[in-house]
């Protein structure tokens, strides 16, 4: 018996409309839609799209928990073996829609999920670790290629064969570190990659060093005393009482807290949510971790030109910063939009 | 976090106890802190002195802002 | 007769390639064609 | 003038003037090291010194030594240090907590630190 | 290709019949060239236009493909043309539409 | 520098009234080599076992593996400053029991793995178990010291390699390989229009039970000198580590280092190979920073233009070799370094201790992490003692049928960093 597939497209795939329908909320149909009539002649017969599930980007996005429910409803009853979402090539939203989908299925039904996406969609980064995403070119035309390499790891994945690689299936390295028995000694490697580097020939590391994520670096402020600046806590900080419950470690979400009429954050107001450390300093003495007291100072002596009437606060530990990626977008176009010159980002 | 804010443009100063995490989740302007549960502060030392301390690191995070550079740079 | 001949075109140019009038100045010298649409895309 | 951070008792009993840490594990080791190093201590000792990790023994001694700048590399080591013991500590080998085997390990980890004593 | 442009072909192919059109690419890469050309025969390769599993069977040509080329009037053709097929990677283009047709045109091959 | 190697071929061993090489059988007084042992009073006992290729025989915990071998001509005698007087070797004709190796075993401090699976699937992962190895299992007396019997078991065993390697001095050698070092300044001028490539070899050196030894001097206290290629082929360095099966140098490795090796074997073609540089792995930093001082500044004296440079041992040895790698490249000179990974028992956790954008060549001899199962065996040479807390599955490795589940760190020799092994890791 063929193995049943559920599929995951957006409004655009699925012919419904372009952004101006990006706010439809889920549907699904019975069958293959779009790219899953794709998906389907490569099965070959192996396995068959037994629905498509339709969700406009948008209202993925801005309601990702309640979609991700709803979605989770619609499929349950197909009783599926894979899942497939996409491919999303650079859509941004479609991506992220794409990699929450699918990770949430792997997690609650246990079957195996795969996406497809281009290199620097950000979803790549929010969700290579956890899934199988087969790398596309940056749009639709690439859809022939992509297919067939979904398709293709799909049922590898449904048949359970052990041995996946990124260079022969086509998906993006998850960074699982897997021994294998190469063809040469290691001797005989190192003195291959030494001539070849010494003769300027490429070759290929075994260890890829891991590297820092980089950006440029914003652009310093010229006159101190005429800068706005602006407060944000990886720290946890929050009113007292946690008025937004954000959770205690790597946050889904953040705060946003008026303090234009505070002149230090005391612990009878303030605390920390942040539950990766001992509390005791922070809730004693929150300046220990957003430093409020200082700052106004600084404000009042002139030194800076003011401090923006709200601080940002969410939780994040450690690596796990990156991972607010999504947020961290809206606070800086906030942050944009009220005309901060300069912020001060505190981590514990 | 820091990235996503400095995509914008505008310059943030990290200030963190794990200086090799700030770079490698892309921090451009470092300013090294105290330790993990006080970042900004020292409960072994008297309000004044932890007040200097916290001053002297918010000092540091106004340098790193002020300042122009071209790679990540940690200051001290 | 070729197979060119009295046929209805439909012309899918390219900003980049060969423009939509261009094309249908071409098509325009085959005898009996009709264009019934020309475009430029403009491919991504 | 050198600051020891140690919870092995064989440490301690040859050197009275440590930062003793009783019945603490080798990752507490590390994170009052991380802390010291976050006021201008600098790492005179590899925390990794010896090829066990969490996983073969409970005990860690790191010699320290106090100054007026803080050490970026010290930390840097001492970052990835914990993560390396943390992930060490998932698969800790219970054979450890034997008596005899603990005297040893003390031992060898005294034996490895005790020129800088 | 296009949302709007499968939209109106698919709506064209109704109204004329597909034995009596020609379609002709202009497309400055053999890739895209080959994918119009997959539109309008088998379907939207990109599924994501309305030609989507809709096999019109037309016959596809790139301008540049010789056969095409003689159809046409050569000053006109040097003139519209002549130019682009200098820079043009005019091999890809014949191999890429060519293909297409032969396997997918229904008529007017 | 010139040194032929002679290889006897050794296809078996077998115990027999007399020591000898007969038809590629290599026969073993057990009395005489009992008798040799036991005469340092530091020990008690000492069982001699053999265990061949193929075998159902389980080695454990094993400490150290030595290459039978002889001094045919030329200066110096076998493993010189530590059981013969201090001379220079890697010159003139040594003579090597190809195939044959004698294992050391014994629980010297804590509970040490170092497996050797003579067959199953962990023989895949140590080169020994290809070998004929005539194992000793040796029994300390009452209350001897750590130092003592580490001692005492580094001497046995390389006191039975020479006393069984002594045979192997007038027998016809099977195949004779001649490598040759000139000194640096004709060595250069044998090849101009290649380029100069030199080895950095990391030596385990943290103390008690991590020692090497070069010349019969504890590496600890050196600091980085060069030596020629066949002084290392012919005995100079030697193993005193008892910790870190997976990864650490026995003297085997020593004695047949592959880097020399396949260094050699594209000398003169590729590139000219002009020297080595020895370097020690200490625990203190400001060590760390003079030993790599060094050897950037040996390495740009001697005007390589790469290197190869091999760790032993891991944690903080990573920070050398990332110091080695970052001073070296910083001097110019291309680098390749061999490693292994902790990357934990999923694959995903941070693989090394110290990490650096310079280090963009990389070799690596797998994830010792990995788990593997291995499957009982009808015999097993080693202390009782160790066998019992096996036995006992204290980490509930053991399983029912009597097999044990360990992460190949426990292998002797399983992700070695010298690149004996085929074994290595990728991203999936």
């Amino acid at each position: 018996m063929a193995y049943k597939v559920i599929h995951y497209i957006n409004q655009f795939f699925a012919n419904i409309g372009g952004e101006e329908m990006a706010h439809v909320t889920p549907e699904i149909r019975e069958g293959a839609v779009g790219p899953g009539l794709g998906i389907n002649k490569a099965f070959k017969g192996e396995a068959e799209i037994v629905c498509t599930v339709i969700c406009g980007d948008s209202y993925f996005n801005e309601n990702t928990e309640a979609a991700t429910k709803e979605i989770l409803e619609l499929i349950k009853p197909y009783e599926a073996d894979a899942f497939i979402a996409g491919p999303a090539f650079n859509a941004g939203r479609y991506g992220t829609a794409c990699g929450t989908i699918a990770k949430a299925v792997q997690e609650t039904m246990h079957i195996p999920a795969v996406t497809g996406m281009y290199i620097e969609n950000p979803g790549v980064d929010m969700f290579k670790k956890e899934l199988y995403i087969v790398e596309t070119s940056n749009a639709a035309v690439g859809m022939r290629k992509a297919l067939p390499k979904m398709s293709a790891l799909t049922l590898k994945l449904m048949s359970n064969e052990a041995d996946l690689d990124p260079t022969i299936d086509g998906y993006i390295p998850r960074g699982i570190r897997k021994n294998y028995f190469a063809e040469l000694t290691g001797a005989e490697r190192a003195v291959d990659m030494l001539v070849k580097k010494l003769n300027d020939e490429s070759y290929t590391t075994e260890y890829p060093m891991p590297v820092f994520d980089r950006i440029e670096p914003g652009k310093a402020i010229k006159d101190l005393s005429k800068a706005k600046i602006a407060l944000v806590t990886s720290g946890g900080i929050v009113p007292k009482d946690n008025p937004d419950r954000i959770e205690s470690s790597s946050a889904s979400k953040y705060g946003t807290y008026n303090i234009e009429s505070v002149l230090n954050l005391t612990g009878d107001n303030y605390e920390t949510a942040h539950g990766g450390y001992d509390p005791v300093y922070a809730n004693d003495e929150p300046d220990r971790v957003v430093p409020l007291d200082v700052l106004r100072d600084l404000e009042k002596e002139g030194v800076i030109g003011s401090i923006h009437p709200y601080f940002y606060s969410t939780v994040g530990n450690g690596t796990a910063v990156k991972s607010s990626k999504e947020f961290s977008l809206e606070i800086a176009e906030k942050l944009r939009q009220d005309g901060v010159d300069a912020v001060i980002l505190t981590s514990t | 976090m820091v990235k996503g804010i400095e995509s914008t443009g505008i310059p943030v100063a990290h200030i963190c106890t794990i200086v090799p995490i700030s770079k490698t989740v892309g921090a451009n302007r470092i300013v090294p802190a105290v330790a993990i549960p006080h970042p900004l502060g020292d409960p072994k030392l008297v309000e004044e002195e932890e007040y200097k301390l916290r001053r002297k690191i918010v000092n540091n995070a106004l340098k790193a802002l002020t300042t122009e550079i071209d790679d990540q740079t940690v200051f001290q | 007769m070729s197979v060119f001949e009295n046929k209805k075109y439909i012309l899918i140019g390219d900003r980049d390639g060969v423009p939509g009038e261009s094309l249908k100045a071409v098509v325009e010298t085959i005898a009996g064609s009709e264009v019934i649409f020309a475009a430029t895309e403009c491919f991504v | 003038m050198i600051t020891v951070v140690s919870n092995n008792p064989l440490v301690k009993k040859h050197r009275s003037d440590i930062e003793y840490l009783n019945n603490k594990d080798y990752l507490d080791v590390l994170i009052r090291t991380r802390d010291l190093i976050h006021q201008n201590y600098h790492l005179v000792t590899h925390p990794l010194s010896s090829n066990f990790l969490a996983d073969q023994t409970c005990y860690k001694t790191v010699v320290l030594k106090q100054e007026s700048s803080f050490d970026l590399k010290s930390l840097e080591i001492i970052e990835r240090a914990i993560i390396m013991v943390k992930n060490s500590l998932l698969t800790r080998d219970q054979r450890i907590f034997e008596e005899a085997i603990l005297r040893d390990l003390q031992f060898v980890d005294y034996e490895i630190i005790k020129n800088t004593l | 290709m296009d949302l709007e442009n499968q939209k109106r072909i698919k709506d064209l192919t109704e109204k004329h019949g597909a034995e009596n059109i020609i379609v002709v690419f202009g497309a400055a890469e053999g890739e895209l060239s080959g994918l119009a050309a997959e539109t309008v025969t088998v379907g939207d390769p990109t599924y994501a236009g309305c030609l989507t599993d809709v096999s019109l069977g037309l016959g596809v040509y790139h301008a540049v493909e010789p056969e095409f080329k003689s159809a046409c009037d050569p000053n006109v053709f040097d003139e519209q043309v002549g130019m682009m097929e200098m820079v043009l990677d005019v091999d890809d283009l014949i191999n890429e539409t060519s293909v297409i047709r032969n396997e997918h045109s229904q008529f007017n091959k | 520098m010139k040194l032929e190697i002679g290889n006897i071929i050794i296809k078996d061993v077998k115990f027999g009234i007399e020591t000898k090489v007969d038809n590629q059988m290599l026969f073993i007084n057990r009395d005489e080599i009992e008798a040799l042992v036991l005469k340092d009073d530091r020990i008690k006992g000492v069982s001699i076992e053999l265990a061949r290729p193929g075998d159902s025989t389980r080695i454990t915990p094993v400490k150290d593996v030595i290459e039978p071998r002889v001094k045919v001509s030329g200066n110096g005698a076998i493993f010189p400053g530590v059981i013969s007087k201090v001379d220079t070797v890697g010159s003139g004709r040594t003579h090597v029991l190809k195939g044959a190796a004698i294992v050391t075993c014994g629980k010297i401090v804590g509970f040490q793995e170092g497996i050797i699976d003579m067959s199953g699937p962990g023989a895949d992962y140590t080169p020994f178990s290809n070998l004929q190895n005539v194992c000793l299992v040796i029994e300390p007396i009452e209350g001897l010291k750590q130092y003592e019997y580490e001692h005492a078991a580094r001497m046995a065993g390389l006191k039975v390699a020479d006393y069984v390697g002594q045979v192997a001095k007038d027998l016809e050698p099977d195949e004779v390989e001649v490598f040759e070092t000139k000194a640096i300044q004709e060595q250069v001028k044998a090849y101009p229009e290649l380029p100069k490539v030199g080895y950095i070899y990391m030596l385990q050196t943290q103390g008690l039970l991590h020692d090497t030894y070069v010349y019969g001097v504890d590496a600890k206290q050196i600091i980085p000198t060069i030596m020629y290629p066949t002084e290392i082929m012919d005995g100079a360095i030697i193993s005193g580590n008892c910790v870190s099966a997976c990864d650490k140098n026995t003297t085997y490795h020593h004695q047949n280092n592959p880097i020399i090796k396949y260094l050699y074997a594209r000398h003169g073609k590729d590139f000219n190979f002009t020297g080595v540089i020895i370097t020690n792995e200490n625990v203190y930093l400001a060590d760390k920073e003079r030993s790599s001082n060094m050897t950037a500044k040996l390495s740009e004296y001697f005007g390589f233009d790469g290197v190869i440079i091999s760790q032993e041992g891991f944690g903080n040895p990573d920070t050398d070799l990332i110091m080695n790698c970052k001073k070296i490249e910083a001097a110019n000179i291309k680098t390749v370094i061999v490693t292994d990974e902790y990357a934990g028992r999923d694959g995903l956790s941070q693989s090394l201790a110290d990490a650096d954008v310079k280090a963009d060549a990389v070799v690596t001899g797998g994830n010792a992490n990995e788990v593997i199962v291995l499957p009982p065996m009808a015999k097993i040479i080693g202390t009782d003692a160790y066998i019992n807390k096996v036995a006992g599955g204290f980490d509930g490795s053991l399983r029912s049928d009597g097999s044990i589940e360990v992460e190949i760190q426990a292998i002797t020799g399983s992700t070695n960093e010298l690149g004996f092994n085929k074994l290595t890791t990728k991203s999936i």
